[in-house]
């Protein structure tokens, strides 16, 4: 067996972060540059040296806390791990591989309602349009987080600045779209 | 005629438990020229070396094969006994009766059938064998160290004790290297220069060592024992015997703006200078580059004040060419700067300094003279931070290696610190604490237990400067990866210990390797350290990767045993199994067509240009031919060369090919 | 078949796999007799113009080892070694020889076990190839056809 | 050479603004594009977050009506969109089979050919060779630039300008007679897709970028992402609110700010769309 290749459980989650993005979790050294230089570390529960620390222990209940966690979802994809990390793992795909792993297997944190009802009412608005509805996307919003009072004050004043439409723009490609999305859901 | 006597070894039950070792000696008694073949107990004993010798008296032998053990084991042993049997030691060849068969087989008649074939291989082969003489080359005792820093000064001195004569060659105006930085040493911090000007004045006033000062390799030719090396003197602009180092031309030179080398930029100094007060030797040089004479034609000013005359502006670099038989490479190293992080703002904050400018800081003889002072308005910093693995196992920066000495001497730097602003706060953020060595972890818990240095365990994301002073964005992973924010006067970084200047450069004059990262390579990891892949070259201090002091003072006392060992032989004996590339009468000369392939792929560099002329001077033919003092007889050439012109004696063309053939054919 | 035991000769280079092999004889780690081993200084002086003529002498099997990349005791020989062997392999298949019927691997002095897997492993494969003669005939009938010839 | 655009969804809503000075600067250089017909949103956030292979696809589709309609340049004035559009590019670069799969699910020919510019190479490819000459009012203001996450990272993708403490935009600034500050805040977030789930983190990120820049004399913020513009402009309320303070500095495209220094009027480049004035024209 060569270097290179993974000696993680087949059943772990390090494993299929490995199969899926190609990140070795064991390549991080807990140097903690990422937390350090990470715009939301401390808002979450678990900063992203101490995911990576968790995924490396390959134990199922430490997988379990990583797909539970608030972190996962309060990452703002900035990048700025990756671009300082000395080992140059890809934190941001673990990221990404490990939001859609955790909403497969329904084990969105509470805490994240609200950011996950945001990215749907967004999906939403384009599925149907092609095209982003910002109005749109705000009242789906809305009626899928129940924060009803949120930004009321705003829409009048991009309204009256002209940046708020009243009406959904449909492109020409609308049912190519909805294709599109039907394609990719697994 | 051929006449070959065989030995076949039992080796107590080792060979005859599974071979039948009567039936060996009986089959391989009937082949062609073999005039002698026998077995005995233990073949390697007294009375069987005795045999050997009788024999080869008895019978006119031509050619011995002792049947044994593996060559790797007793070759030594049954060559030495021909010789003293009056054969030629090069006529004995051994066939692996043990490890190859009986210990690796059951015992069967296949096995025995297999001992035969081995037998007879080499009994094929021996017949092609030709006496060969153990090359002899002289020595010259006369050692080359290049670079005068305390690994240098060590080997120096240690070899010059020996009785040999050395030649010591440093690039700077000065010896003494990056230790006469320094200011204290751990884990002892006694004062580096107390310990070292001492050395550096011995290297100047030994009768057998001759300094040569501002001055590099030019290149390198030969081989171990015989090197011939040119080295250039760079003019200094001043006549050393006639000068008395009194100094005053320093004083008057009116180009002083010139950011100081030793002071690591925190200082200035004029156009001719010397670079520290304790130099050796203390004489000044002119830096061309910055004197005002050199770049606009007038100025002059050092000439006319100097009391003994001594300035030179016409002087022309020299260059010396000498006689070397072995040669000591410490070069030392240098260290990544501050510009070196763009996460650290390129260089570009004053107060984010290195490792070697804090020394100067802390030292007495420094721009602050020794107090610590930040460089961008010399206020004494209240709150400093420390930053280990700057650069130092950061594959992503491009050096994955540990630099090794960061963890002491940012121990040893909070630490001076502490003794010297005690109202102020030491932080120091690291990923792991490596200090082994002799007293090197009590020195760090002292920092940290008696001196109450803040050790966070974390790397730092980013500083910057706001308000004069630098934010030090870090993280305290033991506290589950915390972000940790210190508002910082100033910052150093331990940062990674890098190759010198030059080093690839200076490797392939010598011809020895180095790694990926221009260190010089070590002939072997672990048994010789302190050897290099070339004969004759080896290697002292932090050329070879960042080490501290005791290392480095410890392999250069390695490396000068080395020397002494080499001089303490008139002439170097080696094994004759060489490549050698055939010669013919005229006007054939050699079947070699002069491509030099072989020159390409050979590690040693053994293979020189040999031109064939007329008497009037007119080249006929150029052909290969090989320096026997360096050939290490790999081979390589011999397998490569399209026209089959070079052969390895002791594994000729001829040789192997019988053995194969032997192999496969019955006789 | 059953009873066909092939012939091999082993080209090793005496740093590496002669000293492993070596080891595997102090291990006591028992191999297929069928193989017998000719020393070489190192990988990079085998000129392979041997195998062919190995092969055309009888041989069944052919083994070539050496050091492991980056080990070699002369620093390049392996590497050499490894360069003319993949130019070689051309000429071998164009030639028409059997790749099967060689094994080119490294074995390091402390790899004894390693020694009697490959040696093992080339041997059974070469048991169930059978002798080859093939190559040989080849190289017979062209020789006899060059005598006619004349 | 047929040069594209694609605007993205922000410039034709909330960034209007910053679509208005893009094509004023390309009318007033005499520069013309092809909008991309029929594109569609990029995904986004939400997709990548969501769902690998739609944040491929969105973009994938994009790509491939530029090439069937003969763009071999794309200008994305979005920093958010550009960074969609190069990593799509990217990862179906570097596996074939992605591609094909993904060529599959957008019912097009992709190939990847056509290059896609960030606003700020625009402007450095098309408008600086002849902005000295149209400079009649230079902007002689301390700007802070901020770059935001997505015009400078993953860097080993988009492979422009120095991740840390860019310069292309400092430079632009400085054509056309600016100060641009030492900022350190330049590539950090501002919260980004938070926006609206997480008003709260938006606010804190948000406010240190506007703090910094205000401490550190900046009479504007300049910027080159919409998403930005929204964060530092739209949300300066929530801002306010959550710092307890009244951040005044205005944040201005870095479009705008080169129509004002050619003569253009504040309308003309969309100022008068902003939330926080821009006292500074």
């Amino acid at each position: 067996m060569s270097h290179s290749e993974h000696h993680n459980e087949r059943n772990s989650l390090a494993y299929s972060v490995e199969k899926n993005v190609e990140v070795i979790a064991q390549k991080c050294y807990q140097c903690g540059k990422c937390s350090a230089g990470c715009p939301v570390a401390d808002e979450m529960d678990f900063p992203p040296s101490m995911v990576m620390r968790l995924l490396q222990t390959e134990d199922p209940a430490n997988d379990e806390k990583i797909l539970r966690s608030h972190s996962i979802w309060l990452c703002v994809t900035c990048e700025m791990c990756l671009s300082r990390c000395p080992m140059e793992i890809d934190i941001p795909s673990v990221m990404d591989f490990l939001r859609q792993k955790s909403r497969s297997e329904n084990k969105v944190n509470k805490k994240a309602k609200n950011i996950i009802a945001f990215h749907k009412s967004f999906l939403n608005s384009i599925r149907f349009t092609g095209r982003l509805y910002e109005l749109g996307l705000i009242l789906d919003y809305k009626r899928q987080s129940l924060n009803l009072t949120q930004d009321i004050s705003l829409a009048p004043k991009m309204i009256s600045r002209g940046k708020l439409h009243l009406f959904p723009t449909m492109i020409k490609g609308t049912a190519q779209i909805a294709r599109i999305f039907k394609k990719t859901s697994n | 005629m051929a006449r070959i006597g065989v030995f076949i070894c039992h080796c107590g039950e080792n060979i005859s438990a599974t071979v039948d070792c009567g039936k060996v000696a009986e089959s391989i008694g009937k082949l062609k020229h073999v005039v002698l073949s026998t077995d005995y107990k233990y073949m390697c004993s007294d009375p069987g070396q005795t045999l050997i010798k009788d024999a080869i008296k008895e019978h006119k032998l031509t050619g011995v094969v002792v049947s044994a053990c593996s060559p790797r084991m007793h070759e030594p042993t049954f060559r030495k006994a021909c010789a003293e049997g009056g054969l030629n030691p090069f006529l004995c060849e051994m066939a692996n009766l043990r490890e190859h068969c009986s210990w690796v087989h059951e015992k069967n008649d296949l096995t025995t059938e297999k001992a035969i074939d081995i037998v007879r291989t080499q009994v094929e082969k021996v017949k092609l064998n030709s006496a060969l003489q153990p090359i002899k080359v002289p020595v010259t005792k006369t050692a080359m160290v290049i670079g005068g820093g305390i690994a240098g000064i060590q080997s120096a001195l240690d070899i010059a004790n020996t009785g040999h004569k050395v030649i010591m060659v440093e690039r700077s105006p000065s010896i003494g290297g990056h230790m006469s930085q320094l200011s204290e040493t751990f884990p002892t911090l006694d004062c580096s220069q107390c310990i070292l000007t001492p050395r550096m004045v011995e290297v100047a006033q030994h009768p057998n060592i001759t300094l040569y000062t501002y001055a590099e390799v030019e290149s390198v030719e030969g081989f171990i024992g015989n090197f011939k090396v040119k080295i250039r003197k760079k003019a200094k602009s001043l006549d050393e015997k006639v000068c008395t180092g009194c100094g005053l031309c320093t004083t008057k030179c009116p180009q002083k703006k010139i950011p100081n080398e030793f002071e690591q930029g925190m200082g200035m100094r004029p156009a001719i200078y010397v670079p520290f007060p304790q130099a050796v030797p203390n004489r000044p040089v002119i830096d061309k580059e910055h004197c005002t004479y050199y770049l606009k034609g007038k100025c002059k000013i050092c000439e006319i004040v100097c009391p003994t005359k001594a300035i030179r502006f016409d002087q022309p670099d020299e260059i010396l060419e000498l006689e070397i038989g072995a040669i000591v490479v410490a070069t030392g190293f240098d260290i990544k700067h501050a510009d070196f992080f763009p996460e650290y703002g390129y260089g570009k904050y004053k107060d984010i300094i290195d490792g070697l400018q804090f020394e100067r800081l802390a030292s007495a003889s420094g721009p602050t003279s020794g107090e610590i002072r930040r460089p961008s308005d010399g206020e004494v910093p209240k709150n400093i931070v420390f930053i280990a693995c700057a650069g130092s196992r950061d594959p992503a920066k491009g050096i994955a290696y540990c630099s090794k000495i960061c963890c002491m001497y940012t121990a040893k730097h909070a630490m001076l610190y502490k003794h010297k602003v005690h109202d102020g706060r030491a932080h120091v953020f690291y990923m792991d604490i490596r200090s082994g060595g002799k007293n090197y972890d009590e020195f760090v818990r002292r920092a940290i237990e008696e001196d109450h240095v803040n050790y966070i365990r974390g790397r730092v994301s980013t500083v910057y400067e706001r308000d004069g002073k630098l934010i030090v964005k870090g993280v305290d992973t033991l506290l589950g990866g915390q972000p940790v924010e210190v508002v910082a006067d100033m910052v150093v970084l331990a940062t990674a210990g890098v190759a010198n200047a030059g080093a690839e450069e200076l490797a392939q004059k010598l011809h020895v390797s180095y790694d990926q990262h221009k260190f010089f390579a070590e002939a072997h990891p672990k048994l010789k350290p302190v050897e290099t892949n070339t004969a004759g070259i080896f290697l002292a201090g932090a050329c070879q990767n960042p080490k501290d002091i005791p290392d480095a003072v410890s392999q250069a006392s390695g490396s000068a045993v080395k020397v002494a060992a080499l001089f303490s032989q008139e002439m170097l004996t080696r094994e004759p199994l060489v490549a050698v590339v055939n010669r013919f009468c005229p006007p054939m000369y050699s079947t070699c067509v002069g491509c030099f392939m072989c020159q390409s792929v050979c590690p040693y560099q053994a293979i020189e240009r040999e031109d064939f002329k007329t008497r009037d001077g007119k080249i006929i033919k150029t052909v290969a031919k090989i320096n026997e003092g360096l050939c290490q007889g790999c081979g390589t050439c011999v397998a490569l060369c399209r026209s089959k012109s070079i052969d390895l004696l002791g594994y000729s063309n001829n040789q192997v090919h019988a053995e194969v053939m032997a192999l496969l054919n019955e006789y | 078949m059953s009873d066909f035991e092939p012939k091999v000769v082993a080209f090793v280079c005496n740093w590496c796999t002669y000293a492993g092999a070596d080891l595997t004889g102090t291990s006591r780690i028992k191999y297929a007799s069928n193989v017998k081993i000719i020393r070489f200084p190192c990988t990079g002086r085998i000129d392979f113009m041997l195998l062919l003529k190995a092969f055309a002498n009888g041989a069944d099997g052919i083994i070539v080892s050496g050091c492991h990349p980056n080990d070699c005791h002369y620093t390049s020989g392996n590497f050499h070694a490894k360069r003319r062997w993949i130019m070689f392999k051309e000429l071998m298949d164009f030639m028409g020889v059997d790749m099967n019927r060689i094994t080119f691997s490294w074995v390091s002095a402390a790899e004894g076990a390693r020694w009697a897997e490959v040696v093992n492993t080339t041997v059974t494969r070469l048991r169930e190839l059978g002798p080859y003669i093939s190559y040989k005939e080849m190289v017979n009938n062209s020789v006899e056809e060059e005598v006619k010839n004349e | 050479m047929k040069v594209g655009i694609y605007p993205g969804c922000s410039l034709t809503g909330s960034a209007r603004d910053y679509n208005e000075s893009v094509f004023a600067l390309a009318e007033a250089f005499g520069l013309e594009f092809t909008q991309v017909p029929d594109w569609n949103c990029c995904g986004a956030t939400a997709a990548h977050n969501l769902n690998k292979e739609l944040s491929l696809a969105l973009p994938a589709r994009i790509l491939a009506i530029a090439e069937k309609n003969g763009l071999e340049e794309i200008i994305v004035p979005c920093a958010a969109c550009y960074s969609r559009l190069v990593v799509t590019q990217h990862e179906l670069k570097k596996d074939p089979e992605l591609k094909n799969r993904i060529s599959e699910v957008i019912e097009m020919d992709y190939r990847g050919t056509s290059k896609i510019l960030n606003v700020i190479e625009w402007i450095d490819k098309y408008i600086i060779p002849k902005l000295e000459e149209k400079t009649v009012k230079p902007f002689n203001y301390k700007v802070a630039c901020y770059y935001g996450c997505l015009l400078v990272r993953p860097n080993k993708i988009l492979n422009y300008d120095r991740v840390e403490d860019p310069q292309s935009l400092d430079i632009v600034m400085n054509k056309i007679g600016a100060t641009p500050i030492d900022y350190p805040y330049k590539t950090e977030c501002c919260g980004a897709g938070l926006s609206i789930s997480r008003t709260d983190i938006v606010s804190k990120l948000s406010g240190k970028i506007i703090e910094d820049a205000e401490h550190r004399g900046a009479e504007a913020i300049v910027v080159a992402c919409p998403m930005c513009h929204s964060n530092l402009d739209m949300r300066r309320p929530d801002i306010n609110k959550y710092w307890k303070t009244e951040f005044k500095i205005p944040v201005i495209f870095v479009t705008q700010a080169i129509g004002l220094a050619i003569g253009l009027s504040p309308e003309k480049v969309g100022l008068k769309r902003h939330f926080v004035d821009v006292t500074i024209s």
